[in-house]
C-alpha cells in the first residue's frame, strides 16, 4: 500500500503489466516522449524503450486498428486514445471491428485489447474536449467499460483489462488525475462488481468516476441534516452491476442517479431503467437523474459549473425526495 | 511511383502442373459463384451477394505469393480470396445457408468468411475497415520477430477514405510487413472512379508514402502472380510495406441488389473479351498445356465441388437457437 | 393524397424541396446514377441534374462536413449517408462540428443541415449492416432526430427536416422503404410530436419506426383475447413528445417500449427513465423494454429472428404484465 | 508538386506604409500573446490556451490575400488568424476571459474564436476537423456564384488524419476554391514530424490530388504574402484548390499545459534566431523604412491596444446564467 495520484496508479498498473508480460505494449499519440497528455505515461518510455511505449501518429483509427489486429495476433496492447473527445475517429473500428469480429466469425478468436481514453469535463475545455461519452462504449455488445473514481482502482482496472481476453475500454476522468489516495485494492476481480463507498440508510446515489466524490460530498453535507446516503460507484459500466445497487435499494427504497453525460440516453437512463425493471417494487420515490445540461459544454466557468452535476443538484434532489 | 519495369525478369516457362492448378483455382470460384447467385434466386441464400467473377485473376494470382504463415485480409467481396486461400468451398457454402457447418457458424454470411487456421481474417464490410486490422496484423508480426507478411485486399473505393491514407502513412512510418493488394475494378458500387478520385492513378498516390507500387494488369494471371510475387518477397525481407494494384472489372452487378444502370452494355462487352480465365485457357492451349478434354476434366472437377458444397450446405444443421448469446465475449 | 411506397414518398419529398427552393441539394454516395443504395433518390437525378443531385466519393466525413459547411453558408443541403453502419466515419463532424458550432459561437448562425440514412437489421445483412444507433444521435444537443414509420411521414419528415433551421437527422429503416400507404399527412409540424397509432385502454406500447408494425400486430392479436393495445409512435427521437406516452399512460396505466435497438442505453431506456421521473404515479406495473439481444447481429435468418423484438416477444411482454 | 520558381515575378518595392502595416500586425500578436500567457498565470484565462509566438509571419502574411468576403477556418490555434483577420483583439481578450462581450460570448474560450460578420468559422478543436467544414463553406460559394475563397489553416499534425486525405481529394474532385494553408511547425503536441509522416516533405503530398502546391518559408512575412497570394488569386480565378506550405516553428509549448520535453533548448534557440518579427524588423530597417522611433510607435500602438483589450476584458459581464440553454437550437 502506497500513496499516490491517479495518474501515478495507473502507470504503475501500465508498469507492471508490460514488466510481467512482454506481449504488453502501450500505443498512443503522445505516450513516448510527450509523457502522455496528461503525464499518465511519463516515465515508462525510458523504462521500456520505444517499441513497447509506442508513439503513434495523429491516425486514430489506423492505431485503433492497429491494436486489434495486434490484440488478434499475439499480442496485449494497451491503446491510448488521448481523450474521448477524439475518439470517434475511431469508432467505426470500435464498433464494427473490435466488438464483432468474435461473435461474427462464430467465436474463433479472442480479442484481448485495452483501450484507455480521458474523458470528462470540469476544466474548462469547452464544447469539443469535454465529452462524456461512455454511454455510447457501454451501449455496445461485445466490449467491456471501466471506469476509476478511486486511485486504488486506477491500478486495478489497468490489471483486470490487460488480464480480460476481450476488449476493455477505460474511461479516465481526466479531472481525477491529480487525486491522491492509497493503492491497496481489492484485487482484479472486484472491479466488475460496484463499490459501496459510503454507507447509508436513506437515499442510494447511483453513479461513477468523477461524480462519485461530488456525491461523497453530498453525503458530507446532508449527514448534517440526519439525511444519510449511501454511495454506490458503479465502476463497470458495462457490464452493468445492478445487484449492488438493488441490495442498496432494498435498504433506502431512493435513488439518485449522478452521471456527467447529458441526460437524454445517458448510463443514467439504463441505470433507472434497469431499476424500474428489476426494482419496481422496492421504490418509494421515483428515481431521479442528476445529469449534465443537455448543451455543448460552454468555457465559461460559471457556465461551465451550472451544466455539469454538483453538489448542490445533488443536494437538492435529496431534498425533494422528503425523506 | 511504378517500379521500372526494366527490374523485371523474364517470365520463366510455365509449368503445366502450375498452370492447371491457377486454372482450376480460377475456375473454382467462377462456378462457386454461379452457384451462389442461383441459390440466391432461390432464397437459399439471403442478405448481400457481392460476386468476384471477371476478378478471379487477382486473388488467385495473388495468393501463389503467399505461404500458410503469412496473413490475408478481405473485403465483404471475399468468396475469391477466402477460395483461392483454401478455405473449403463447403465450408463457404454452408457460411452462406447460414448452417452452423459454415466457416463462421452461419453468422457472418457471404461478406464475412473468416478462417483463423488458415490466416484468414475476413470478410470486412465496411470499406476500407480492413486495412486499420491489417496494420495490427502485421504490427504483431514485427512483436514477435515472424517473418510473415499480411497481405491486405481493398478496392477501388477504399482509395477514397481516409482511413487508406493513415494505414499508407503507418505502414510506411514503422516499416509494417504488410502488402497492399488494391483491386481497381473501375467501380465502387454505382460510382466510376473517374466520380471517386481526382487523380485515377491509383499506384501512383503510393509515392508520397515512400511505398514502392506497381500496377499490373488483374486479367492475367500469370502478371498478377509475378508481380505479387516479387512484392510479397520484398515484404517477407524485411524490406517493408510494398503496394500493387490490379487493373480489373467486375462482370457483374456490384450486388445482387444492383440494377447496374450506371454501365453501359458495350463497356461491360468490351470486359468480357478480357475474361481472366477465357485468356488463360488461350495461354494454356498456345502453350500446348491443355486440350478439349484437359479443360472438360477441370471443369468436371469443379463441378464436383459445387456440387458437393452444395450438398454440404443443403445437410447442414443451423446453429442452436440457444447458442444465440455465446461467443459474445470469451468470459 | 396518393398510394406510394415510403421510398418514394421520401423521394416525393425529397423532390419538393428540391423544386421549392434552390438553396436544397442531396448529396451522398450513390445518390445520382445508381439512384440510391435503396433506390430513394431513384430519377431525381434526371430531373435535377448532378448539381443538385450530387453523388458523393466515399468520404463520409469530408462530405458531412461538406453539408455542414454548406448550411453555414447560404445553402439547405440534404446529406445521405447511406446508412447508419457507415456514419461513425462522420460522427466527429456530427458531435464536433453540427451538434456544437452554433451554440459555442454564442449563436451568430444556424446550421440547416438535413442528414438521411438507413437504419436498422432484418434483412440478413450481418454484424456490420444491421445497426440501431438513433439512440446515439439522440443523445447529442444540438441537433434533431426524426424517424417515420408511415409512408406519410417520409414526405413530411423529410419536408420538415428541411424547413427547420437547426440540422435534423432522418432515420429511414431501411426495412419499410418497400411499404405502401398513403400519403395524407398531417402536416410538417406534427412530425415533432408522437402519434396515437392505434387505440387502446389496457397497455401503452410506446415505439417508433419499423417496430411500430410488429406493436400493430401484436394488438391485432391481443385484440382477440380482450387486451386492448394502445401504439404510440415516437416520430421525434429528439427532442422526445413525452406528453402523448404520459397522456396514455393515465389511461392505460401499463406500458412496453419496443426498440430495435441493444436494450442498455437504448432509446426504449431513456422513454423508461422519463416515465419513471414523469409518471411514476400513474403506473400499475413496471414499465417494460422489448428490446434487440445484446449480440452483434448474426446473419442466419433464424438467429436474427432471434435477436429482434418482433411480434411474440411484445406480446408475451404484454401478458405478463396481468392486465 | 511546387510551382515552377520561374513564374514567380519580382517581388515589387515595399512601400512603407504596407511594411509598417505587416509589422503591426506581427507584433500585435505577439504581444496579445505574452500577455493571454501572463493573465493565465494568474488564472484570468483557462482551459487551453495555446500560443503562435514565432509563427506570426504565417497568419499575417497570408491573411494579406484575402478579402473581406473570403472566408477563414483556423484551428484551436486561432490567436494569430482572428487578429490578422480583423477580430477584434479586445473581443478576443474577453472571450478568453470567459465574457458575453467576447467575440463568441464567452462560450468558446481561447479555442474556439469566431465571428460570422468576417467570415471567421473558428477556432476549430480536432485535428483537421476544420477541413470538412471548409470544403463546405467553398462548395456553397460554387452553388451561389460567388467568386471567393476559403481559407483553411491546419497543422502538419492534421496531414496525417485521413480527414486531410479526403478533403484535399474532394477540394480538387469537385474544383472547390479552397486554400489549404498548412502551418508546419515541425511538431504535432510532442511529435515530431519525422515520427508522424512517413515522408516530411508535406508540399508533395499535393501531388497526388493534381493541387498545385508550394513551400516557403514561413517566418518571412513577404514570402508569406506573395505565396499565399498568388494561390489565393488562382483560387479566386477559378482555378481550383491551391496548396500552401508555411515552414514555421512555434517557440512556446504546444499548450500551457506542456512541459515541453521533447525538444532541445538549443533547437528553440536556433529557431529563434529566424524570429518572423526581428527578421521584418530588419528588412525594413535595412530599406531605410523603419528606424528606432518608428518601430516604438509601433510598439506603443500595439501595447495601446493590449490594454485597452484587458481593460474590455477585464470589464465585461459574463453571460447570464439564465442564458445557459439557449442557442442549443435556432428554434
Ligand atoms: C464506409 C462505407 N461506406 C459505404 C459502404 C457501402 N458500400 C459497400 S461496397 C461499396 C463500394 C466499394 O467499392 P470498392 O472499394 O471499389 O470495392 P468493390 O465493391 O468494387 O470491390 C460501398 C460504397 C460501405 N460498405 N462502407
Ligand atoms: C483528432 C485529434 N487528436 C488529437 C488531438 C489532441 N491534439 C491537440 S493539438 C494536437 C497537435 C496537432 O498538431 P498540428 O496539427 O501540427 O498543429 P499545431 O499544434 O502544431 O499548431 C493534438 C494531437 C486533437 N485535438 N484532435
Ligand atoms: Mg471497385
Ligand atoms: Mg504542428
Amino acid at each position: 500500500m502506497s500513496t499516490m495520484t491517479l495518474r501515478e496508479s495507473i502507470r504503475d498498473g501500465m508498469r507492471q503489466a508490460l514488466a510481467d508480460d512482454e506481449r504488453v505494449f502501450l500505443m498512443g499519440e503522445d505516450v513516448g516522449s510527450y509523457g502522455g497528455a496528461f503525464a499518465v505515461s511519463g516515465s515508462l518510455l525510458a523504462e521500456f524503450g520505444p517499441e513497447r511505449v509506442r508513439d503513434a501518429p495523429l491516425a486514430e483509427s489506423a492505431f485503433m486498428g492497429a491494436g486489434i489486429g495486434a490484440a488478434i495476433n499475439g499480442m496485449r496492447p494497451i491503446v491510448e486514445i488521448m481523450t474521448i473527445n477524439f475518439s470517434m475517429l475511431a469508432m467505426d473500428q470500435v464498433l464494427n471491428t473490435a466488438a464483432t469480429l468474435r461473435y461474427m466469425s462464430g467465436g474463433q478468436f479472442s480479442i484481448p485489447l485495452v483501450v484507455r481514453m480521458a474523458t470528462g469535463g470540469g476544466r474548462q475545455m469547452g464544447a469539443q474536449h469535454a465529452h462524456s461519452l461512455e454511454n455510447w462504449y457501454a451501449y455496445i455488445p461485445g466490449i467491456k467499460c471501466l471506469s476509476p473514481a478511486t486511485v486504488a482502482d486506477g491500478r486495478t482496472m489497468v490489471l483486470a483489462a490487460v488480464a480480460d481476453p476481450d476488449p476493455v475500454f477505460i474511461f479516465e476522468n481526466a479531472i481525477l488525475y491529480g487525486n491522491k489516495g492509497e493503492t491497496e485494492e481489492d484485487g482484479v476481480p472486484q472491479v466488475w462488481k460496484a463499490a459501496v463507498r459510503r454507507e447509508g440508510g436513506d437515499v442510494t446515489v447511483v453513479t461513477y468516476s468523477a461524480s462519485v466524490f461530488k456525491a461523497l460530498e453530498a453525503a458530507e453535507q446532508l449527514a448534517g441534516e440526519g439525511i444519510e446516503l449511501e454511495v454506490v460507484d458503479l465502476r463497470s459500466l458495462r457490464p452493468l452491476d445492478l445487484e449492488t445497487v438493488l441490495a442498496s435499494l432494498a435498504k433506502t427504497h431512493r435513488a439518485v442517479i449522478v452521471d456527467e453525460g447529458w441526460r437524454t440516453g445517458s448510463i443514467a437512463a439504463e441505470v433507472s431503467a434497469q431499476i424500474m425493471e428489476r426494482g419496481f417494487d422496492l421504490l418509494d420515490w421515483p428515481v431521479v437523474r442528476v445529469c449534465s445540461a443537455e448543451i455543448p459544454m460552454p468555457y465559461a466557468k460559471h457556465l461551465e459549473d451550472a451544466a455539469l452535476p454538483n453538489v448542490e443538484r445533488i443536494v437538492a434532489a435529496v431534498r425533494e425526495m422528503e425523506v | 511511383m511504378t517500379r521500372a519495369a526494366a527490374t523485371r525478369k523474364k517470365r520463366p516457362a510455365l509449368e503445366r502442373e502450375h498452370g492447371l492448378h491457377l486454372l482450376h483455382e480460377m475456375l473454382r470460384i467462377r462456378r462457386f459463384e454461379e452457384k451462389a447467385a442461383e441459390v440466391y434466386s432461390l432464397g437459399k441464400i439471403r442478405g448481400f451477394l457481392h460476386l468476384y467473377i471477371g476478378e478471379e485473376a487477382c486473388a488467385v494470382g495473388a495468393m501463389q505469393a503467399l505461404t500458410p504463415d503469412d496473413a490475408v485480409v478481405a473485403t465483404y467481396r471475399d468468396h475469391g480470396q477466402a477460395l483461392a486461400r483454401g478455405l473449403p468451398p463447403h465450408e463457404l457454402m454452408a457460411e452462406m445457408y447460414g448452417k452452423a457447418t459454415g466457416c463462421s457458424r452461419g453468422r457472418g454470411g457471404s461478406m464475412h468468411f473468416f478462417d483463423v487456421s488458415r490466416r484468414f481474417y475476413g470478410g470486412n464490410g465496411v470499406v476500407a475497415a480492413g486495412l486499420p486490422l491489417a496494420m495490427g496484423l502485421a504490427l504483431a508480426d514485427t512483436y514477435q520477430r515472424y517473418k510473415r507478411v499480411t497481405a491486405c485486399f481493398f478496392g477501388d473505393g477504399a482509395v477514397v477514405e481516409g482511413e487508406f491514407h493513415e494505414c499508407m502513412n503507418l505502414a510506411s512510418l514503422w516499416h509494417l510487413p504488410v502488402l497492399f493488394v488494391c483491386e481497381n475494378n473501375l467501380y465502387g458500387m454505382g460510382t466510376a472512379i473517374e466520380k471517386a478520385l481526382a487523380r485515377t492513378d491509383i499506384a501512383a498516390k503510393a509515392a508520397p508514402y515512400g511505398i514502392p507500387a506497381e500496377a499490373v494488369d488483374g486479367m492475367q494471371v500469370l502478371a498478377v502472380e509475378e508481380a505479387v510475387t516479387r512484392a510479397a518477397d520484398a515484404v517477407r525481407r524485411g524490406e517493408g510495406p510494398h503496394f500493387v494494384e490490379l487493373k480489373t472489372y467486375r462482370f457483374r452487378a456490384h450486388s445482387m441488389a444492383d440494377p447496374d444502370l450506371y454501365r453501359t452494355k458495350e463497356e461491360i462487352e468490351g470486359w468480357r473479351e478480357r475474361d481472366p480465365i477465357d485468356l488463360f485457357v488461350a495461354l494454356l492451349r498456345e502453350q500446348g498445356l491443355l486440350d478439349d478434354a484437359g479443360l472438360a476434366e477441370v471443369e468436371a472437377q469443379v463441378a464436383a465441388e459445387i456440387d458437393e458444397a452444395v450438398a454440404f450446405a443443403d445437410a447442414g444443421e443451423p446453429e442452436p437457437l440457444e447458442d444465440l448469446l455465446k461467443d459474445v465475449y470469451t468470459t
